[in-house]
């Protein structure tokens, strides 16, 4: 392998990166700021790709990440409290298992870059790893190919029916009650309440009906 | 040396201007509108100068403050046909239509030249609610969601949504009297879910309208109908302009005035239709929203209950008008859509009704019960109508309920004519070139 | 050396568009309260802006999800096309067909509408 | 080398960005005016001396705005319209970056816009923007199936993701008549990018401006620019896909490209001022029922022709 400092030196920044932004997802209070410090980590760990010759891979995760992103933000803000940190909290829960899991994580990952055996065979310049790649999905792969369009098409569906609330027939929810608090309970929810939502809730619909 | 080279080339920009409009302010709006060296923006933050265009009421100075003070520096103020409050010193006052443009052009430059300082700050600087930093960073209030942050309470409601029941937080805020794409002077208390409206309520109801003399005329003796229906199509045009603009087609929105500013009996609608159904004004545009039962379409009344399919129309009552042979058209749908398609059709009519009677020489004849474009006029005046938006608007989509608000006449209508014209402005309307508009 | 100069492009104009911002705002002081209260045609909020917002379109991001990790298998897909030839257009055929079934039901379902 | 590859197609770049950004300005005003907006003094001064007010107003803050993404945003979008510059080529050898999987970054410069354009909505924390930024994810969101789909049809004839490539394949014939739906297609993608005209459900006029309605001064500035110099970048993008680039006779390339990129500019700016805005939800709507199906069907048609 022979390559310039200058991939050196943009390998140790880009891994610096990627590192201290994915600690500052951490220390952030703003669920839209952790996401997209998140988004920078990956985008640097893209770049490193790109250096590592899989300019396709790189470039996809530049892609994907940032609608991911983008939807991870959208989900943790409609979801989380005090969604843009206007309140200090602490961003880190379960510490000390936390902490263990990193631990064994790093050495294990280190251990792997450090002992195992890297298979020493220099790929011809000429390989273009973009037509490589389409050539493994056409052939060996194809079968993983399609399934992982089954897999996609079980997503949607799945997607659909938990979080799409007015289907064609209707509103999902629509005559359901909540469980139970015990078997064969009373549905949950506190019944004085339920009484001012019939009054207050209907009085919206009343307009637009 | 490099700043005033900058500066110079400053003042040379397209006067970004941010109208506030008092009583009959809007007639300034659409004279500037048509005046090729200022720009009118939506926000004051787009602004260098604040021009408050007609009287604005006591009960509006407070929110007229904020908006003075949201101006970012530096900035100068106008007042067109209003008092200046007394602790502005040196404030210029403009009082004829025809000096506006260049009154406000002279304002931007002069602030740019320095010759004239930025307007001071009203009110105290201080934040909304006592508050200092809490947290690890100087950060925050008290708890997750407690205190005031940054001296203003966090959004917890805690209310179900009225469309998917999720239970997320609602905005609640108070919109107006000065935001664009309200009617005048309206100003609303308004509850949001994500971008749909969940609770409306209007606080401040919009200036009356004043309409054309000849309405008020008509009300007293027998008007020649071809002026009464020229006068009905450029108010709808006045509107359509208004409504164009909120839509992104700002050409035919200026179109719109061009065509309103030199209505005659010859004018045609048939460019202007033509222009808006290419565009897919009626297709893309927020066209769904804002049905109006008839319990709330007889409440408005005018073309916005004919577009609802209600047939009611004093001039059918007129022989002047049955001498024409004049059947009202209607809508059935009573939504956004309709009550456009609506307006463009009675626009049309006014004009073939306008060229009829001007040739036939036809007077009206009913004195006591007239149409006007806002609505029937018998015993009472047109009242105000926005109330109907807090049950209209729930449930829609912002754009869409400001595209209803624009699309609903909802202002009264002011009960004497007499005093809504200064002599200046009839001398503007008659002068012939100086033929600006009514 | 592509993506050196990629990154001086990248940093030269985000550098840029720093700088006109930065530059005339060194010496300007903070705006007051007023000013910084935010533009609601002269009304007043009741909170921050910031909350848990209502995002309408929510299963819609959800489905684009599914949907773009699919389409990154196409770009390659696409390099070898022309090459493989019919085996290539039955391929994608078939695995375009899989999800078109989800595009569909998740339509019929109304995604795509504000929920 | 140095000179070669760092210093000229930095020049290049930032010689399109600001020529670019301004002829936008010019031609938007031109069309404008064309159309019955009142107009005076100097079309070609207008937007210096636009620009010039804008550098003498000063910033505006609001209560607790996220500082960093406040300001980062503007130049962000700039960064992106640059990369997405560097991207073009002009001519064979004349080109800024000629990355091999160009089609993708590209690709990656329109996902990367959607965050950027969300996190100027969403930093100001005042309504009117934070509903222009949520607007505009649904917007971001639904464009991006269709240019996925539209760029991976001028990919397969070029067997390749290299924007060079896919200009050397429209040798014999333009991938604007190759494939028909294409041209059409990608430039709505364009007018969402930039939300401009129709599709400009950000910065509308019934947010009063939505992102860009609390900032004010060289923030808005740089946004405005930035703005225009993406559209630049995507018309030397469409140019590229679909208008055969550099490729024309008796003309020299880059010369071509310029013509080529004005034409863009000129439709995408005269959409914007003919087209109402379209409402947010309807667009969703329009963009996954009717356009995406449209993009699927220019994918099979580009398919079959590659084979041909």
């Amino acid at each position: 392998m022979n390559h310039g400092i200058g991939v050196d030196i943009a390998f140790l920044l880009l891994a610096t990166l990627a590192v201290v932004t994915g600690w500052r997802v951490f220390r952030t209070d703003s669920m839209v700021r952790a996401s997209f410090f998140l988004l920078v980590s990956f985008i640097a760990v893209g770049v490193i790709m790109i250096l590592l010759a899989a300019e396709y891979l790189g470039v996809a995760m530049f892609f994907m990440m940032a609608v991911e992103m983008t939807v991870m933000a959208l989900f943790m803000v409609m979801f989380m409290m005090n969604p843009a940190g206007l309140n200090p909290m602490n961003m880190v829960h379960q510490e000390r298992i936390a902490i263990g899991a990193g631990i064994v994580g790093f050495l294990v990952l280190g251990a792997m870059a450090l002992f195992a055996v890297f298979p020493d065979q220099p790929v011809s310049a000429s390989l273009d790893p973009v037509k490589s790649l389409g050539n493994e999905m056409l052939g060996d792969s194809m079968l993983i190919f399609e399934s992982a369009g089954l897999v996609l098409l079980t997503t949607m569906i799945g997607v659909v029916v938990l979080s799409c609330h007015r289907g064609r027939y209707g509103a999902a929810a629509e005559g359901s009650l909540p469980p139970g608090l015990e078997p064969g309970g009373d549905p949950a929810g506190k019944p004085e309440e339920d009484e001012e939502e019939e009054g207050g809730g209907h009085h919206h619909h009343h307009h637009h009906h | 040396m490099a700043v005033s080279w900058l500066r110079k080339l400053a003042s040379r920009t397209q006067v970004p201007v941010f109208p506030v409009l008092g009583k009959q302010g809007d007639r300034a709006l659409r004279y500037l509108a048509l005046s090729p060296e200022i720009e009118l923006v939506d926000s004051p933050r787009h602004a260098s100068v604040l021009l408050i265009a007609g009287e604005v009421p006591a009960d509006r100075f407070e929110p007229l403050r904020r908006v003075h003070d949201q101006l970012p520096y530096p900035f100068t103020t106008l007042w067109f046909r209003s008092e200046p409050w007394p602790h502005l010193e040196n404030v210029p006052r403009v009082e004829k239509l025809d000096e506006l443009p260049g009154a406000l052009i002279t304002a931007h430059r002069e602030l740019m030249a320095g010759q004239r300082d930025s307007a001071p700050r009203i009110l105290t600087d201080k934040p909304p609610n006592p508050w200092k930093g809490e947290g690890d960073f100087g950060q925050g209030g008290e708890g997750m969601m407690g205190g005031v942050p940054y001296g203003r309470p966090m959004a917890m409601n805690m209310q179900d949504d009225i469309r998917d029941g999720l239970t997320l937080d609602s905005l609640t805020f108070r919109l107006g009297p000065f935001f664009s794409a309200f009617p005048p002077g309206m100003m609303a208390e308004i509850t949001l879910q994500g971008d749909l409206v969940q609770t409306w309520s209007t606080q401040l109801a919009p200036y009356p309208q004043s309409l054309d003399p000849v309405f008020f005329t008509a009300r007293e003796r027998p008007v020649p109908i071809a002026e009464l229906e020229l006068a009905r199509a450029r108010h709808h045009l006045h509107r359509l302009f208004q409504a164009l603009r909120l839509a992104g087609l700002e050409n035919a929105s200026l179109d719109a005035l061009r065509l309103a500013q030199n209505l005659s009996t010859s004018s045609t609608l048939g460019g202007l239709r033509r222009r808006l159904v290419r565009s897919g004004f009626f297709r893309l545009s927020s066209m769904e929203g804002g049905v109006l039962d008839p319990e709330q379409a007889r409440q408005i009344g005018g073309p916005a209950a004919r577009a609802a399919g209600l047939d009611d129309d004093l001039r059918l009552e007129d022989a002047g008008y049955r001498r024409l042979r004049f059947s009202p058209a209607c809508q059935t749908h009573g939504n956004t859509r309709a009550r456009w398609q609506q307006t463009l059709n009675e626009i049309d009519q006014s004009l073939h009704l306008a060229q009829q009677a001007e040739r036939d020489e036809v007077y009206t004849s009913e004195v006591d019960r007239i149409e006007t474009p806002r609505g029937p006029w018998s015993e009472q005046g047109p009242e105000d109508a926005s109330p109907l938006l807090d049950e209209v608007l729930p449930g829609l989509e912002w754009g869409e309920a400001l595209a209803t608000v624009a699309s609903l006449d909802v202002a009264a209508v002011v009960n004497e004519g007499g005093g809504t014209q200064t002599p200046d402005e009839l001398r503007v309307v008659q002068g012939g070139s100086g033929n600006v508009f009514k | 050396m592509e993506l050196l100069t990629l990154l001086f492009i990248l940093l030269l104009s985000l550098g840029a568009g720093l700088l006109v911002q930065w530059l005339p705002m060194r010496h300007q002081p903070m705006p007051t309260y007023p000013q910084r209260a935010p533009f609601l045609g002269g009304g007043t909020p009741d909170s921050h802006a910031w909350s848990r917002y209502h995002v309408r379109y929510y299963p819609m991001t959800l489905l684009l999800i599914a949907f773009e990790m699919e389409m990154m298998f196409m770009y390659p897909w696409a390099v070898v096309f022309v090459e493989t030839g019919m085996k290539a257009m039955m391929e994608m055929g078939m695995f375009l067909a899989i999800l078109s079934v989800g595009i569909v039901y998740a339509w019929r379902e109304g995604v795509f509408k504000w929920q | 080398m140095f000179l070669n590859e760092l210093l000229l197609p930095v020049l290049m770049v930032t010689f399109m960005l600001t020529v670019g950004a301004y002829v936008v300005a010019v031609l938007d005003r031109l069309i404008a005016g064309a159309f019955g907006a009142p107009q005076a003094g100097s079309v070609w001064l207008a937007p210096m001396a636009r620009g010039a007010w804008l550098m003498t107003q000063h910033a505006n803050a609001t209560e607790a705005p996220d500082w960093q993404a406040w300001r980062l945003a503007p130049a962000l979008y700039l960064a992106l319209a640059a990369i997405g510059l560097a991207v073009v080529p002009w001519s064979e050898s004349l080109v800024a970056t000629d990355l091999v999987t160009s089609v993708v970054l590209w690709g990656s410069v329109e996902a990367l816009a959607t965050v950027v354009i969300f996190l100027h909505g969403w930093s100001a924390n005042a309504l009117l923007p934070l509903i222009g930024g949520y607007r505009y994810v649904a917007l971001g969101l639904s464009y991006i199936l269709i240019s996925m789909f539209v760029l991976i049809g001028v990919a397969l004839p070029a067997e390749s993701l290299q924007f060079t490539q896919v200009v050397a394949s429209q040798e014999a014939l333009w991938n604007v008549l190759r494939q028909p739906l294409g041209l059409p297609l990608f430039l709505i993608v364009g007018l969402g990018m930039t939300f401009w005209g129709p599709l400009n459900l950000a910065d509308s006029a019934d947010l009063a401006g939505g992102t860009a309605s609390e900032i004010s001064g060289p923030p808005r500035l740089v946004w405005d620019v930035a703005r225009a110099a993406m559209l630049v970048a995507f018309s030397g993008v469409a140019a590229s896909a679909f208008l055969g680039g550099w490729l024309g006779p008796w003309l020299p390339g880059p010369l071509w490209m310029a013509i080529k990129m004005l034409a863009v500019l000129l439709v995408l700016l005269l959409l914007g001022r003919l087209l109402p805005r379209i409402a947010p939800e309807r667009c969703v709507t329009l963009m996954w029922v009717v356009l995406l199906p449209l993009s699927f069907l220019d994918l099979v048609w580009a398919g079959i022709g590659a084979l041909l």
